[in-house]
């Protein structure tokens, strides 16, 4: 015992010194983030009108990295494996849907029916985003379930590029405009109309999804896999099957997020994918990954501080195009959540098992 | 059991068909029908569709013991797979998808049906050149143990020698070059006896390996002297490749070089500590922009240092920028880290084109005009010159990583890889083992982006991409986490290769996905797997079958 | 331990010698097979291939200071694309490489009775990439000239080599200032593209003198093209009496404009000047009039946003933006014969703006090898390198499909005539003339 | 026909052979318990037989029905429950969810509440709880809940591995009971058992496993007499 006490008492300090010297340049960020906030208010360049606006303008981004992020978690939660190609499942419904929309604008349904025809978009795109998603499940994750977790997440690096170059070669890679839905022109009130539907298309989903996990059968062996997937198998469950329920499902809601945000943001291309993507996955840890609402919390906090931040944080010292930065933030904070509270705003859910 | 051979070769062909369909509406198919290989006739395209119809009646025909019946069950399948390209001709020809398949062409019928058009004609060249595919298949895994592999390395040879024409050519005695190749490609002539020479070749390969006459051949060189021989002979061969390879391929061996650097930098992380760093490219950048900053007149404090002064500056400050990355992740892992280092490197890149620090470091614009190093009164200026400091750093980073995997602190690393709580129990000191990791790998990157900066003569961000990153873990994966030479093999396969290959740069990042994929389905370990990294992958995915049974592996899909 | 010491000293050797060998050998470095074109070595021995020179060719062989490049019977004439085709900037380099290859058909692949053959490399918009694409066409002897490049970044690392390998290239998209500044230029450099500097001064102008404009703000997106056009045209404003109230960017992934555009917004600038591309050109356009305080907001673009798309995306948006670029009403009706070409041989409209510049480097190419060729009976075709550069650089009113176009000292060819257009309609069917109108000089 | 037979069974993990060749039988009715020290082979027998790993050789049979290449989902519809070591509840899961995922190949609502009843019934304890998460639970009552959660599936046979495992003693009394009505209700049992004395106690058979091999056999008062049982199971002199 007296031997070993010294020992671990230095290696213990150790990592408090490595400890102190990471909340140390937090605790800078954290000042500089503040005295630049300070300073921006007391300038008072914004009006409060501004300052809401940029709250307004970042739910609405929030909002579809939100529904990109509930795929993110719920592959996450029930495989322990980060999606990589999940920004591309959403490209690809996207993509795919706008020859739908293109067709239904030319015919002239879409003017006539754009209720019916946005349902339709929305199966349409919901459908091929589900089946891509199914497939890079299983071809390129399946076979090495149980593989060090480093194998399946370079497959999802190459199924993404794989993906990303098979629609540019498909479709080309142009910028592709979405026709306007006419009866979603216009503001009401400070947002636009297609904001609003995109909001009420996070909420929609996220609760038939809630509903989904917590009221069906294949929900229950989804929760049951993402928390133990040996004595899942053990009950009954057939794994596999429940896996492909939430590739299919989290590819589901990225078709629907594809369509929702060309309603919003109008053109589509092959790359469109990939940042989204990225900033989704932030959204889905600064949430606690694995947990639901927090995918939406965090999308909604990660597209509000985006929006605010350069503005907030940095006009104070007068820094030249501040928006730019705005991506810095982003990541900022995706390394701070990693290192300060790696189980997210809400904490981790769905899945059990410690991990990081 | 006849049913049971059917339905795997009619499934095998109609993944083979489809396999087809994707490679033709993703426009590889029509833009590789520009490339002749031998001859006028035979195009790359051409050897594409071939090999998929023979590989689709090979992978059927594994499976069997006997050509009996491994040559009609290959034979179907190959036909299954024309007649699927031949339905995507037809398609092609009658409706009108180009309004949204780019290379929905009349011109990707005439390819896909060998010239024939989707005809009548067509179909009987497609079935006919499925039913050789086939028979040439199956015929070949029939053939006695080493001749099937002959027969299709040395076919490889050749069409690979004809897919380089504009590289090799030039470098070529005239005399050669005009015999080999005609007007593009290689001519008849040239590609049969380039098609014999290999062969004769690769049986020689394969009997001298089979008699263990190598053994016996440097038996007779006394054992003390044969590793200092061959490695002698090894780096004569590399020193020289200034001397004949020419400017281009100079070239891409410089970048083969930043590659193996980054690789072997990251390997001390990713193969050896087992920490996945996804951002490798910050320590890229800080060596890149701290060389730019220090050499070039253009940006800061408008003096410039000499590149022998601001080379260790520049490793030095990514050495710093290693430790600052790494002391808040020394207690992530796994996905957590991947995702931490990711974002490490994406900001590095924002910083530097940001607007804000554009008066330091370029800004978009950049920085142009970075210094060239120079001994006494020679300039070190052209792609060949610089070779040789690669060459030199790359042999530095080699070495120090070969004592460094010898040493206390590299089995430190190993431990950390295989099970980091055991290894502070056994007393490790996890944050210097972690953070020398770290500073270590990360002075490579810098070393690597200094040379970079400085045979480029600008950086702008955009050369800092995630890509960057992406490839160096794929260098390693290719090549085999942990081993030193796999980084090698890496970084010529996926940053050489397709170098040479330039003109198909469209189709790189597709090609690279699928290789990726492939890689980790089907060999994991990569293609030199480091002994213990080996074992344990290929138990471990062995395992994962097992526990999940999966259909793709058995066949039973 | 001791042996990798021993090979360390053994390779330290190895490449002193060689490195001697290096410095004595070739004091101008470059490939030596490939020796032919290269600067120095008298031009005497440097017609190469010259294994069974045919009596004839000797008589009509011209000789030329970098090289003559010979093409025998049945040989194509070999010309080449730098362009770049992958990652996010490839339908820029896409679109052009359509432009050489209409181009080339348009000639019927022929050209003198040679095939046309149309050989290339990516080049990835980016230094590196101009640099491997740049040195691996130079290491090809039968190349006689290129397109390229696409970006600005890749012209200015590429250039150089493109010039100490005797080749010659003809950017079409290239508009960057520094690319043709006297003290940088390289012999090897020209353009199709209009430099910047005048697109930055006609746009200035236009803003401050025409519409009376004074306070405006600029946005660029990070690339190096957008950013030098937004500062010439800022510096040019500031000339004109104007004030600069916010300078901006943006990234070129970015999809929601609206928190910039409220920050320019507290500065209530009278016009916004966005030089970049789509989609997030298009992403401006259609947010900025959402904003409060930039209601009545003047908009205003340049070339890389004079395509269709951008009407296309932005929808009743896009009318009332102005958007400078090449003056189209020369293009005429030769410009839409091509677009119709274009768009049969790929199923697609236009997907950039520099498909027509990419034909007219080409065809401007093609001219001067016509006059600088010589035909030997037997077929040979000699051409001569250095003279091949100064048959381009003497390129006077050359009718192309983006202008009259006439070459300087330093290689900028474009017409110099910016226009400023404005869009007022949404239709797109015509384009351009069903949507925008030329209302400026 | 026996109700479970295993014939010369091997498994591997890797490089190391878990089994080495076991065959023994289940008969209808039985408690048949496996004996042997730590890493002898009894967590890998009844992996193997539940599908959780895959028999490198041999065959096992449920009533005739081959289960060597099943999935563990297909194994557990065929009337196979296990529950395996360290119990492996789900921890986040309440009560109620825990046991309708042992119920989860019945589709048949009332039945599912029907069984769910009877679980009640057996453990009262269980049914207050039924809305709590199960990681919130006793060790004790974590045991009824693994119990009980492979009750609700009425298998034809139950494995159990372990179930005394890190619980007091009074707890150990009454899940042996419970153990012991199941069988009178009707449930054959596989019984593996660090606790040997008690093991035999209940079983009617047993086996002994070493090194993955089964070196003994015999009825459970047989093995309860033998005296190299004695020595090395039930720590008699």
């Amino acid at each position: 015992m007296t031997i070993a006490a010294p020992h671990r008492f230095t290696g213990g300090r150790r990592i408090d010194i490595s400890q102190l010297i990471v909340w140390t340049i937090g605790g800078i960020l954290l000042a500089i983030v503040l005295l630049g906030s300070i300073l921006t208010l007391r300038a008072g360049h914004y009006t409060a009108a501004q300052w809401r606006d940029f709250v307004v303008f970042g739910i609405a981004q929030g909002a579809i990295y939100a529904l990109i992020a509930l795929g993110y978690t719920m592959v996450y939660g029930v495989l322990r494996m980060i999606n990589f190609a999940h920004g591309e499942v959403f490209m690809s419904g996207a993509m795919t849907t706008f020859f739908l929309a293109d067709y239904l604008n030319r015919s002239g349904f879409l003017k006539a029916h754009p209720w019916i025809s946005l349902v339709a978009m929305l199966l349409f795109s919901g459908l091929v985003s589900m089946t891509v998603a199914v497939l890079v499940e299983r071809i390129a994750y399946r076979p090495l379930r149980g593989a060090p977790r480093l194998v399946p997440l370079i497959t999802a690096v190459g199924a993404s590029f794989f993906l990303q170059y098979t629609f540019r070669g498909l479709f080309g890679s142009g910028v592709r405009a979405y026709p306007a839905i006419p009866v979603l022109q216009g503001k009401l009130w400070v947002f636009q109309k297609t904001q609003i539907a995109v909001f009420v298309g996070v909420l929609i989903t996220l609760a038939l999804l809630v509903l989904f996990l917590q009221r069906t059968r294949a929900g229950l062996a989804i929760r049951a896999v993402a928390e133990d997937r040996e004595a899942a198998a053990l009950m009954g469950v057939d794994v596999d099957r429940a896996i492909v329920t939430t590739f299919a499902v989290g590819g589901f809601m990225a078709g629907i997020a594809g369509v929702l945000y060309a309603l919003v943001f109008v053109q589509v291309q092959f790359f469109m994918g990939f940042l989204p993507g990225i900033k989704a996955f932030t959204a889905a840890v600064l949430g606690g990954i694995g947990n639901l609402p927090g995918a939406a919390v965090g999308g909604l906090v990660l597209g509000v501080i985006e929006s605010i931040g350069p503005s907030l944080f940095f006009d104070g010292y007068g820094i030249r195009a501040a928006h730019q930065l705005k991506d810095v933030i982003a990541f900022t904070i995706l390394v701070l959540i990693l290192i300060f509270r790696p189980t997210g705003l809400l904490g981790e859910r769905l899945g059990g098992e410690e991990r990081v | 059991m006849i049913v049971h051979a059917a339905r795997r070769a009619i499934f095998i062909g109609l993944v083979a068909g489809i396999a087809g369909w994707h490679l033709s509406l993703v426009g590889l198919i029509p833009a590789f029908a520009q490339r002749r290989l031998v001859g006028d006739a035979l195009t790359f395209s051409y050897a594409l569709l071939v090999a998929l119809l023979a590989l689709a009646a090979y992978a059927t025909g594994r499976r069997y013991p006997g050509a009996v019946q491994r040559i009609p069950w290959g034979i179907l399948s190959a036909l299954l797979s024309s007649l699927m390209l031949f339905l995507l001709a037809l398609l092609v020809t009658h409706l009108n998808l180009r309004q949204i398949l780019l290379n929905a062409t009349p011109e990707l019928a005439r390819v896909l049906t060998f010239g024939g058009g989707a005809s009548g004609a067509g179909l009987v060249r497609l079935l006919l050149i499925g039913l050789l595919a086939g028979l040439f298949a199956g015929g070949l895994s029939a053939l006695p143990r080493p001749w099937g592999r002959v027969i299709v390395s040395a076919a490889l040879m050749t069409l690979l020698l004809g897919l380089l024409r504009d590289v090799l050519g030039p470098l070529l005695p005239q005399v050669v070059t005009s015999f080999l190749y005609g007007t593009a490609g290689l001519s008849l002539a040239g590609a049969l006896v380039t098609f014999l020479l290999a062969a004769v070749l690769f049986t020689l390969r394969w009997s001298l390996r089979a008699k263990a006459v190598t053994a016996r051949a440097t038996a007779a060189v006394p054992a003390t002297l044969r590793q200092p021989v061959t490695q002698a002979l090894l780096l004569l061969i590399l020193a020289s490749v200034p001397l004949w390879a020419g400017l281009f391929l100079s070239n891409v061996a410089d970048f083969v070089g930043f590659y193996i650097l980054m690789g072997l930098g990251l390997n001390l992380v990713l193969g050896f500590a087992g920490l996945l760093d996804l951002g490798y490219v910050a320590f890229f950048a800080v060596g890149a922009y701290t060389m730019a900053v220090l050499t070039s007149p253009e940006v800061g404090q408008r003096f410039t240092l000499d590149f022998w002064i601001a080379l260790p500056i520049a490793i030095v400050t990514t050495v710093l920028a290693g430790l600052l990355v790494g002391l808040p992740v020394l207690r992530m892992r796994g996905d957590y880290l991947a995702i931490a280092t990711l974002g490490f490197g994406e900001i590095v890149r924002l910083l530097v084109l940001s607007d804000w620090l554009k008066p330091y470091l370029g800004g978009a614009q950049g920085v142009t005009r970075i210094g060239r190093p120079s001994i006494a009164s020679w300039r070190i200026d052209s792609p060949q010159e610089f070779y040789l400091l690669v060459l030199l750093s790359c042999l530095f980073a080699w070495f120090l990583s070969v004592r460094l995997r010898d040493s206390r602190l590299g089995r430190s690393w190993f431990a950390i890889r295989e099970d980091e709580h055991v290894a502070q129990a056994m007393g490790i000191n996890r944050v210097t083992a972690k953070l020398s990791a770290f500073a270590i790998g990360a002075s490579f990157g810098g070393l690597s982006g200094a040379l970079f900066a400085s045979l480029v003569g600008s950086v702008v961000p955009a050369s800092f991409s995630l890509l960057v990153s992406i490839n160096v873990v794929a260098v390693l994966v290719l090549g085999g986490m942990g081993s030193l030479p796999g980084v090698v093999v890496g970084a010529l396969a996926l940053v050489g290769l397709p170098e040479l290959l330039r003109e198909f740069q469209e189709y790189r990042l597709l090609v690279y996905g699928i290789v990726l994929i492939a890689m980790m389905l089907f060999r994991p370990a990569g293609l030199l797997p480091e002994r213990i990294h080996r074992r344990e992958l290929e138990e471990a995915v062995e395992e994962a079958r097992e526990i999940a049974p999966a259909e793709i592996a058995t066949g039973r899909g | 331990m001791r042996r990798p010491i021993r090979s360390f000293t053994v390779l330290l050797l190895l490449l002193a010698f060689v490195l001697a060998a290096c410095q004595r050998a070739q004091p101008t470095p470059t490939p030596a097979p490939a020796a032919q074109p290269s600067p120095t070595p008298a031009a005497a021995a440097s017609p190469t291939p010259a294994a069974q020179p045919t009596p004839q060719a000797q008589v009509t062989k011209p000789t030329d200071p970098i090289g003559v490049l010979e093409i025998k019977p049945g040989e194509p004439i070999v010309l080449a694309w730098m362009l770049t085709v992958s990652g996010g900037t490839a339908q820029l380099g896409e679109d052009s490489k359509r432009g050489i290859e209409i181009a080339i058909e348009d000639l019927g692949g022929e050209l003198l009775g040679h095939k046309i053959e149309l050989v290339g490399e990516d080049s990835g918009c980016n230094p590196e990439g101009g640099q491997a694409a740049a040195t691996r066409l130079a290491a090809n002897p039968r190349i006689v000239a290129i397109v390229g490049s696409s970006c600005s970044s890749e012209a200015r690392v590429g250039a150089p080599i493109i010039d100490q390998a005797g080749l010659v290239m003809v950017s079409p998209s290239n508009t960057a200032p520094d690319l043709t500044d006297p003290a940088k230029h390289v012999d090897a450099y020209l353009r199709v593209a209009h430099n910047d500097k005048v697109q930055g001064r006609v746009a200035a102008e236009f803003v401050v003198n025409k519409l009376g404009l004074k306070r405006v703000a600029t946005i660029h997106d990070g690339s190096l093209y957008a950013e030098q056009l937004a500062n010439v045209f800022a510096e040019n404003v500031q000339k004109l009496g104007g004030t600069v109230v916010a300078q901006e960017a943006v990234s070129p992934e970015d999809t929601d404009m609206r928190p910039v555009l409220t920050r320019i917004a507290t500065q209530q600038p009278e016009l916004i000047y966005y030089p970049i591309f789509n989609p997030a050109g298009s992403y401006i356009t259609l947010q900025a009039k959402e904003i409060s305080g930039l209601e009545n907001v003047k908009l205003m673009s340049a070339d890389g946003l004079l395509e269709p798309q951008t009407v296309q995306n932005a929808g009743q948006a896009a009318v009332g933006l102005y958007l400078s670029g090449p003056d189209l009403t020369v293009l005429g009706p030769k410009y839409q014969e091509f677009v119709q070409k274009y768009q049969q041989k790929y199923g697609t409209k236009p997907v950039a703006g520099f498909h027509a510049h990419a034909y007219d480097a080409t065809m401007m190419i093609v001219e001067a090898i016509k006059k600088v060729a010589v035909q030997a009976p037997d077929g040979t075709l000699y051409i001569p390198r250095k003279a091949l550069r100064e048959a381009l650089y003497q390129t006077k009113n050359f009718s192309g499909l983006t202008g009259n176009l006439t070459c300087d000292q330093y290689g900028d060819c474009a017409d110099p005539k910016i226009a400023v257009y404005e869009v007022f309609s949404t239709d797109t069917a015509g384009w351009p003339d069903s949507a925008i109108r030329k209302i400026y000089p | 026909m026996s109700l479970l037979e295993l014939q010369r069974v091997h498994v591997h993990y890797g490089l190391i052979q878990a089994l080495k060749g076991i065959s023994l039988t289940v008969e209808r009715g039985e408690i048949v318990t496996l004996l042997g020290a730590n890493g002898a082979g009894k967590t890998s027998t009844l992996r193997a037989i539940s599908g959780l790993v895959r028999p490198s050789a041999g065959r096992i049979l449920l009533e005739g029905t081959d289960l060597t290449h099943r999935k563990p989902h297909e194994i557990v519809e065929l009337g196979v429950g296990h529950v395996p070591e360290g119990r492996r509840i789900f921890p986040r899961l309440s009560v109620e969810d825990n046991l309708r995922l042992g119920a989860f190949t019945v589709h048949d609502r009332t039945e599912i509440a029907r069984r769910q009843e009877y679980v009640f019934t057996l453990f009262p304890r269980l049914a207050e709880r039924r809305k709590q998460p199960g990681g919130t639970l006793s060790g004790g009552e974590q045991q009824m809940l693994a119990i009980g959660r492979a009750l609700m599936m009425q298998p034809r046979i139950l494995l159990l591995d372990e179930p005394s495992m890190g619980l007091a003693p009074v707890l150990v009394e009454s899940i042996f009971e419970v153990i012991q009505r199941l069988n009178r209700d009707g449930t054959t049992i596989l019984l593996v058992e660090q606790n040997a004395r008690m093991a035999l106690e209940i079983a009617h058979r047993g086996y002994v496993l070493e090194t993955g091999e089964i070196v003994l056999a015999g009825s459970a008062a047989e093995l309860a007499r033998d005296p190299r049982v004695q020595a090395a199971y039930l720590g008699a002199a």
